[in-house]
């Protein structure tokens, strides 16, 4: 890793279900598994509450990633609410991916209310990733580069 | 990583089986027509793999006793099935020696016009994957 | 401009050894809004509480920012707090800096760093809260029983004893369900009719409770509390009223030859007909498409033979439109078809039955007046093999991933009944594990081994092969013995898989109730709210929740009963104030929302507008808030932006991305 | 009166380039438009006109005004800086030119909008005369001679020279920082490009368009008149005409914030958008048709109420090029002629 | 086009129709522009050619408002947005009467000129009833001719067919027009590497001068006021201060009309930086072909919309990495 990269702190911003995935975020958090602080979480109702346009405007703010989590397919509190926040996700994923911006920037993970360790897990392999793409350049409004 | 669970994660891979769906209950080998034939039985076959014994399972007789009826792999209801674990302990038997292998279109010249049909499908049949 | 006040709790060392719970308090000073920070031990303690109460008062917040543990465990506490106050709660917004900092961060610096960021985003948040209302729907005070089972009798009994009307909406001719068809139950071996037909003559003649029989329900609009159904009572064909039951029109009926229902196609009914004797009501059915009279306009018999006259060719289907506050499903189950399992000889062979046939063949009113014979040439059995886990615990599309839980009871109460009538009769069950949790239900099993001689063999059966002479070769294997088995055997009873019924879809997409991949209802929550519906309003009894057997049954059916009759003992109910918005000036009616909303809860209507000096009548979004669960579907599938979630509004969240981007 | 080569055009962009800023038409992805100079831009100037006007160099689509720092609790607010730097803007068109008229007009007026009035300091024009006007075009009806890029330095593409003449001080300035590259050159050349550009204008439909009626006295008169129902109707309500426009001077304010500070910038307004002059009780244009007249007012009636008679309008036809629906000036001018005759 | 004046005047006069919306001959050979007429007289001035681009389904939004039936002139891929808006309550069916008119592919004069033809007086060659495969243009400079599918708009190119979806009458023989693959350029560009990808967009981004012509001549954007023109989400933006913002309004865009947009081309076609924007909307339409079936909007008015439909077995959206 260069010297670059390890000053590098990324922005992360992580949408999460209040029923299963920030559940599963507290859970983590209450069995002591760690990840790394830059992710920020922002509590959600249900994953179909997540607009497209709050992941574009955290990139524009200056975030170098975004996830989405949500209850598992099948297992959404409001019974399809994750059901379309998935297609509408897969549609904006590839359209970032469609004007060059780097696909690992963007992910959705599915954790349910009892998947403190896949939580942690998620977040460690998100932030790694992210790091190894370095700051994004592609997707920010340039008046928020300080 | 040992050569035995090498050739396991080999197996495991040539085959697609994931051993640990397995939940014993015996319909494979009750579904065998070599079952009396067999030293280590069809249901047998997977803890064979899951325990990584693998020396066991290609030195056995049942290696070469099962005909590839495959009514395990349609009758097992966990999606285990056992003829294609056997079938996987074979091609590790059949790479480790080291046999050359032959690509579908050189068949027709070897063929023997004696050789009997049904041995080609069933050939095929078991390692089309 | 809001008033804020921020709240940082230690925790005792929970938050403030990994996050400088000083340093935030300070920090929350320097954001736009926030007039007041402190920190405290412990927030949620009453000392902590009487701070925020203070701080309301003195410096007249008018939003609090706590900055503790998750919302999910204290949020209502300190939402609590501030109303006490005189705040609205819902100004209230926690920053989580326990589970998702403090826990998990090691380095004091990085922890507080992210409190810090954490704290701002709740501010920002704060910031574009604006006062929240719980609304108010009213309660009708009668529920709706879907099913007429065992699990919805006795739910119907349950709410009609505490004084409240139920109708119970059966599908067939009477209600009674599976427990009907069965023989005896385990582990009492009690009889079956003896103990449900009380129960069904009880719900019969409860003032409270009306019975809908050969009906359907048809249509499901509203909500909790005010639920509006139309429910098909398909056309009997007899007047309800008028018939006596006496059953001459069912003997003298030349049309004998529709298989039987309740027999599980095992023998013949006749085109009019009660499915059983204990029928409830006591009246029967004409089949149109079994009728000589309906396929052919000639016979009239029927109607001949009736002396009260109850004969009507002409009735037909009648919607009744009725209004519940609550809605409980039993709509229970039926076995899986076993086409898919042509290794067991169920198409081919009239010996291979299923233990739900078995019932009937056992039962004095079955099909072989409860003498145990072969089906195909009356003899009686020597040899009978039960095999266990057909279609269950199966990972491929042929049967189910689940154990449907009731069988390896009711095959050690068969073959035990069966020892017990017949000792003559050997009994050879195949298992691939026997499962007996519950009370009395491990003793009841070795009783059918160590008392009946039952023989328990270890080992799935791989194929039945009908024999020409009759006999049924089965194969199987002994995983204990090592060996294969070979078996000659009279007959062979499947203990086949469980599933919902099929019908239980269509009445979830109705009730917009969730169901999942194998059309089980989901529960609100697997531990904690079993016998609820995530919807509002709807409640779960019986094997449409998962499988069960009797007692599990009859007490989950009481504990529905007892949320529903929860429900209908409020005169009013409060709703969440996070609901869904339109705002009707940006409102296109496009009716996109109305398509996304779970919950029906998005309607039309032509509104007068007043858009800037325009006045028009537009076709805009109204969400009913009684029904509206706040999931945020529709604020997402608008294009406009006219439909907003309270409490989770496009600029609050938009403020905490900033927040944390900053 | 100066020459050069149109080959050698490239080391004079070079050469102007090392001292100053240097914008021209440069073709990006199939589109030419103003843009600053590079080594590796596909300068055109063979494209009469570009889709954005040169307005953009002097009064840009959208230019900060201050910042507002925010640390703590305290404030710091930092104004834009003016231009400071020279700027050479090459090959506009005499319609452009004029437009920078009209902009002076509105924006040199007291109050001086001091980020335009940099600007124009700094900026030296070299204008080109157009070689071949188009059927779109009618700067002629306003004045405007296409052979006579009247600014800093005129010029003429002919054959394969570029005829170079300053006009200006400033125009001197430039023609000295480049003689090096220039050779003297006499008129005749010159003078037979104009005649054929004037040739090619008397043929083209628009030129003699009349705009008899159309007058800063004309106000309640055509204010009144019930063509604009007719006319706005295909409108779709872009920005299309205002945008591409040389003229259109409108702009509205707004605030950006960035984290921790807020920047407040201006830029390009319509008068086609519905929140156009959008105020806090709300709009004093509530339909498309009040919008629609107000543009086609402002540039033939209003401006010239308050500038002497001068019309906002140059004839470039842009407008009559990019409008979705086919509407432009041009049109509307011509509906009230027809009105007239009619009555 | 004289059958359709002809049929429109007897509509007209025996009262089914209060008015036509149609196309209005301009005063250049090449731009003609929507209107309506509401006499026989007016339809003196009525034309329809080879020019006649608009889509007018985006005027029936306000035309389904007025007093008595309008009878509108839709091309065959107009009918499909016409649908479109009839599925989301923005036209009301029961008042227009649609004429559907022949189409042999429409023209793009800017295509016209990039072959460097100047100083047009007249074209002729673009009425619909022409069989003429070449335009044969007057300029002042003398006589030029040119292919006419040479200068058709993009989305003829890739033309839906010559069938209307909805009509109350057909008037005019339709043409096959396309010669060209709907998805290629989309699946070029998914092609590219990231930085070429990156570097395609931001090029023709970098000309949007956000005069919000692409949206509003959308008949899918029918929004009453526009999430950037509004304060629902702090994204009221008017200027392109930073190439982000083009491209969050133009994702965006593309994405509120995801599973809604027909593929009109009415966005490239009036864009004045000639910014190929069909190219997003044609991406989500090939994403939905290819995650959630093929589907086509517009073409029936009561479907489930892909973005207001789901199934179990949807595709994560993990698999726009996998795809490579």
């Amino acid at each position: 890793m260069s010297l670059e990269n390890k000053e590098f702190k990324p922005k992360i911003v992580a949408f999460c279900c209040n029923w299963c995935s920030y559940a599963g975020a507290d859970l983590a958090g209450s069995s002591r598994l760690s990840y790394p602080a830059d992710v920020k979480i922002i509590r959600v109702p249900c994953s179909c509450r997540v607009n497209p346009m709050f992941i574009l405007r955290a990139f524009e703010k200056g975030a170098d990633g975004v996830i989405m989590c949500g209850c598992h397919p099948g297992d959404c509190h409001y019974s399809t609410g994750n059901y379309y926040a998935r297609r509408r996700m897969t549609l904006l994923f590839s359209m970032l991916d469609y004007i060059g911006v780097e696909n690992g920037r963007t992910r959705v993970e599915w954790v349910s209310a009892a998947e403190g360790v896949k939580f942690s897990e998620t977040m460690n392999s998100f932030v790694e990733k992210i790091y190894s793409l370095g700051e994004n350049v592609r997707l920010g409004d340039l008046r928020c580069k300080n | 990583m040992s050569s035995e669970k090498k050739q396991a994660e080999l197996i495991k891979e040539i085959s697609g089986v994931n051993p640990l769906k397995c939940m014993k209950c015996g319909k494979c080998s009750a579904s065998c027509p070599s079952y009396n034939e067999m030293d280590i039985k069809p249901h047998q076959f997977v803890s064979y793999v899951i325990n990584e014994d693998i020396e066991s399972l290609v030195n056995s007789k049942s290696l070469w006793k099962c005909l590839s009826c495959f009514a395990c792999v349609e009758r097992c209801p966990r999606d285990v099935k056992p003829g294609k674990l056997i079938d996987a302990a074979r091609q590790v038997v059949v790479r480790q020696k080291d046999q050359d292998y032959l690509s579908p279109n050189e068949i027709p010249e070897l063929l023997d016009p004696e050789l009997p049909q049904q041995l080609l499908v069933s050939a095929f049949r078991r390692y089309r994957r | 401009m809001q008033r804020i006040g921020v709240f940082v709790c230690h925790c005792g060392s929970n938050i403030a050894a990994t996050v400088d719970v000083k340093k935030v308090a300070e920090m929350a000073l320097m954001e736009p809004g926030v007039v007041h920070s402190e920190d405290y031990q412990y927030m949620c303690s009453e000392a902590g509480q009487a701070k925020i109460a203070a701080a309301i008062h003195e410096k007249g917040l008018t939003g609090v920012v706590v900055c503790s543990c998750s919302p999910r465990m204290h949020e209502t506490t300190f939402r609590k707090a501030a109303e006490r106050a005189g705040l609205n709660p819902y100004m209230v917004e926690i920053a989580n800096i326990r589970e998702h900092c403090s826990w998990i961060h090691k380095d004091i610096e990085e922890g507080t760093k992210k409190a810090v960021i954490l704290m701002r985003a709740a501010v920002a948040k704060v910031n574009l809260n604006a006062p929240l209302q719980a609304g108010e729907s009213r309660v009708t005070k009668r529920a709706l029983v879907i099913g007429g089972g065992i699990a919805g009798i006795q739910t119907a009994l349950d709410i009609a004893d505490a004084g409240y009307e139920v109708d119970i909406v059966e599908k067939t001719p009477s209600i009674g369900g599976r427990m009907s068809q069965l023989d005896k139950t385990f582990p009492t071996l009690d009889c079956s009719a003896c103990i449900l037909t009380p129960k069904m003559v009880e719900a019969s003649a409860h003032e409270k409770i009306k019975i809908y029989t050969y009906s359907e329900v048809e249509k499901v609009s509203g909500f909790v509390g005010d639920f509006m159904v139309d429910i098909r009572k398909k056309a009997r064909s007899v007047d309800m009223d008028k018939c006596t039951g006496c059953g001459v029109c069912q003997e003298k009926c030349p049309s004998k030859k529709a298989p039987s229902e309740f027999n599980r196609g095992l023998n013949t009914r006749s085109a009019i007909y009660t499915p059983f004797a204990q029928a409830i009501p006591n009246v029967p059915v004409i089949d149109r498409e079994a009728c000589i009279k309906f396929k052919t306009g000639k016979c009239g018999l029927c109607s001949k033979v009736c002396q009260a006259g109850a004969i009507d060719y002409d009735q037909q289907d009648e919607i009744i439109t009725e209004k519940y506050g609550a809605i409980v499903v039993a709509t229970g189950f039926d076995t899986i078809n076993l086409d898919k399992y042509d290794e067991y000889a169920y198409s081919q062979s009239k010996d291979v039955i299923t233990s739900l046939e078995l019932e009937r063949v056992m039962n004095a009113a079955g099909p072989t007046h409860g003498h145990l014979e072969r089906l195909s040439d009356g003899k009686a059995p020597k040899e009978i093999v039960f095999i266990q886990c057909v279609g269950s615990r199966c990972s491929d599309d042929r049967g189910k991933p689940y154990c449907s839980k009731i069988c390896c009871m009711y095959t050690a109460k068969h073959a035990m009944l069966i020892r017990d009538k017949y000792p003559d009769v050997n009994v050879t069950v195949f298992y691939i594990d026997v499962r007996t949790p519950g009370k009395n239900f491990d003793e009841f099993y070795r009783r059918a081994v160590e008392q009946y001689g039952v023989n328990y063999i270890k080992g799935q059966v791989g194929k039945v092969i009908p024999q020409p002479d009759g006999k049924l070769l089965v194969q199987g294997s002994d995983l204990l013995d090592n060996r294969q088995i070979l078996k000659e055997a009279d007959m062979v009873v499947l203990a086949t898989a469980i599933e919902p019924n099929p019908d239980v879809r269509k009445i979830a997409t109705m009730l917009t109730a969730s169901i999942d991949t194998n059309n089980f209802l989901t529960e609100a929550h697997a531990k904690l709210r079993p016998v609820e519906s995530p919807t509002a309003g709807i409640f779960l009894s019986g094997v449409c929740q998962g499988p069960k057997d009797i007692p599990e049954t009859v007490a989950q059916a009481g504990a529905a009963a007892v949320k529903a009759i929860g429900l209908l003992a409020k005169d009013k109910l409060l709703t969440n104030p996070c609901t869904a918005q339109s705002d009707i000036l940006l409102c296109n009616g496009c009716s996109t929302c109305e398509n996304v909303c779970p919950y029906g809860a998005i309607t039309y209507e032509d509104k007068e507008v007043n858009d800037h000096g325009i006045r028009e009548t537009r076709r805009v979004a109204v969400v009913n808030n009684a029904l509206c669960q706040g999931c945020g579907a529709c604020t997402v599938a608008c294009p406009s932006g006219a439909m907003d979630l309270q409490g989770f509004s496009n600029r609050q969240i938009i403020a905490e991305v900033d927040a944390i981007c900053r | 009166m100066y020459k050069i080569a149109k080959e050698n055009l490239s080391a004079l962009f070079q050469l102007i380039a090392d001292s100053q800023e240097l914008y021209l038409p440069v073709k990006t992805a199939g589109q030419t438009n103003f843009a600053a100079w590079s080594k590796d831009a596909e300068v055109d100037l063979d494209t009469l006109k570009t889709v954005k006007s040169a307005k953009d160099a002097f009064f840009p689509q959208s230019e900060g005004l201050y910042t507002v720092k925010k640390e703590g609790k305290k404030m710091s607010v930092e104004p834009e800086a003016l231009k400071e730097q020279d700027f050479v803007v090459f090959g506009m068109r005499a319609c452009d030119v004029r437009g920078l008229a009209v902009l002076d007009n509105v924006f040199l007026a007291d109050p001086i909008d001091t980020f335009y009035a940099a600007r124009r300091d700094h900026g030296t024009v070299v204008a080109l005369a157009c070689h071949e006007p188009e059927e779109t075009c009618f700067c002629k009806v306003f004045g405007v001679d296409a052979a006579e890029p009247l600014s800093d330095v005129a010029a003429w593409m002919v054959g394969e020279e570029l005829y170079w003449k300053p006009l200006t001080e400033k125009g001197e300035a430039l023609t000295a920082s480049v003689k090096e590259l220039l050779s003297d050159a006499d008129e005749a050349a010159v003078d037979a490009e104009k005649d054929a550009i004037h040739h090619i204008v008397e043929k083209l439909p628009y030129m003699n368009l009349s705009l008899e009626g159309w007058d800063g006295d004309a106000l309640s008169e055509k204010f009144d008149s019930p063509i604009w129902e007719e006319l706005y109707k295909p409108c779709l309500a872009c920005g299309t005409c205002t945008f591409v426009c040389p003229t259109c001077q409108c702009y509205d304010i707004k605030d950006y914030t960035a984290g921790n500070s807020i920047s407040r910038y201006r830029c390009w307004d319509s008068c086609m958008y519905s929140d156009f002059t959008m105020m806090a009780h709300g709009n004093n244009r509530t339909s498309q048709m009040q919008r629609f007249r107000q543009r086609f007012m402002h540039k033939l009636v209003y401006y010239p109420a308050n500038n002497d008679g001068m019309y906002s309008c140059v004839g470039c036809g842009r407008c009559v090029e990019k409008c979705p629906s086919a509407l432009n000036i041009v049109k509307v001018v011509k509906a009230f002629q027809n009105q007239g005759g009619e009555k | 086009m004289q059958e359709l004046i002809n049929r429109a005047k007897e509509l007209l006069a025996d009262g089914t129709v209060a008015r036509v919306l149609g196309w209005k001959a301009g005063d250049l050979p090449y731009n003609p522009e929507p209107a309506y007429f509401e006499t026989a007289e007016a339809m003196e001035d009525f034309v329809y050619n080879g020019f006649c681009g608009a889509n007018l389904s985006k005027y029936m939004i306000e035309a389904s408002r007025l007093e008595g039936k309008t009878l509108v002139c839709l091309k065959p891929c107009d009918t499909y947005s016409f649908n479109q808006l009839i599925k989301e309550h923005r036209v009301d069916r029961e008042k227009a009467y649609i004429v559907g008119v022949g189409c042999k592919g429409k023209l793009d004069i800017e295509k016209v000129k990039k072959q460097g033809i100047k100083g047009i007086e007249s074209i002729g060659g673009a009425e619909i009833a022409d069989e003429a495969e070449t335009l044969t243009i007057q300029t002042i400079y003398g006589e030029k001719t040119c292919a006419y599918a040479d200068v058709m708009l993009e989305r003829c190119h890739v033309c839906k067919g010559k069938d209307h979806m909805v009509y109350d009458e057909i008037i005019g023989e339709s043409k096959e027009t396309k010669d060209a693959e709907r998805f290629d350029e989309v699946a070029r560009i998914e092609a590219m590497s990231p930085q070429e990808k990156f570097a395609f967009f931001q090029k023709e981004l970098s000309k949007c001068i956000r005069c919000n012509a692409c949206r509003n001549a959308c008949p899918a954007c029918s929004c009453r006021k526009c999430v950037f023109d509004s304060n629902k989400f702090d994204s009221s933006q008017k200027a392109n201060v930073d190439t982000f913002e083009e491209k969050m309004f133009h994702i965006i865009r593309a994405f509120h009309v995801a599973g809604r947009c027909t593929d009109c081309g009415e966005c490239s076609r009036v864009c004045p930086q000639g910014i190929p924007l069909h190219l997003f909307n044609r991406k989500f339409i090939k994403d939905i072909d290819e995650l959630y079936g093929e589907y086509q909007a517009g073409e029936d008015t009561d479907s489930k919309a892909p973005l207001t439909n789901y199934t179990f077995e949807d595709a994560e959206p993990s698999i726009v990495g996998k795809r490579g």
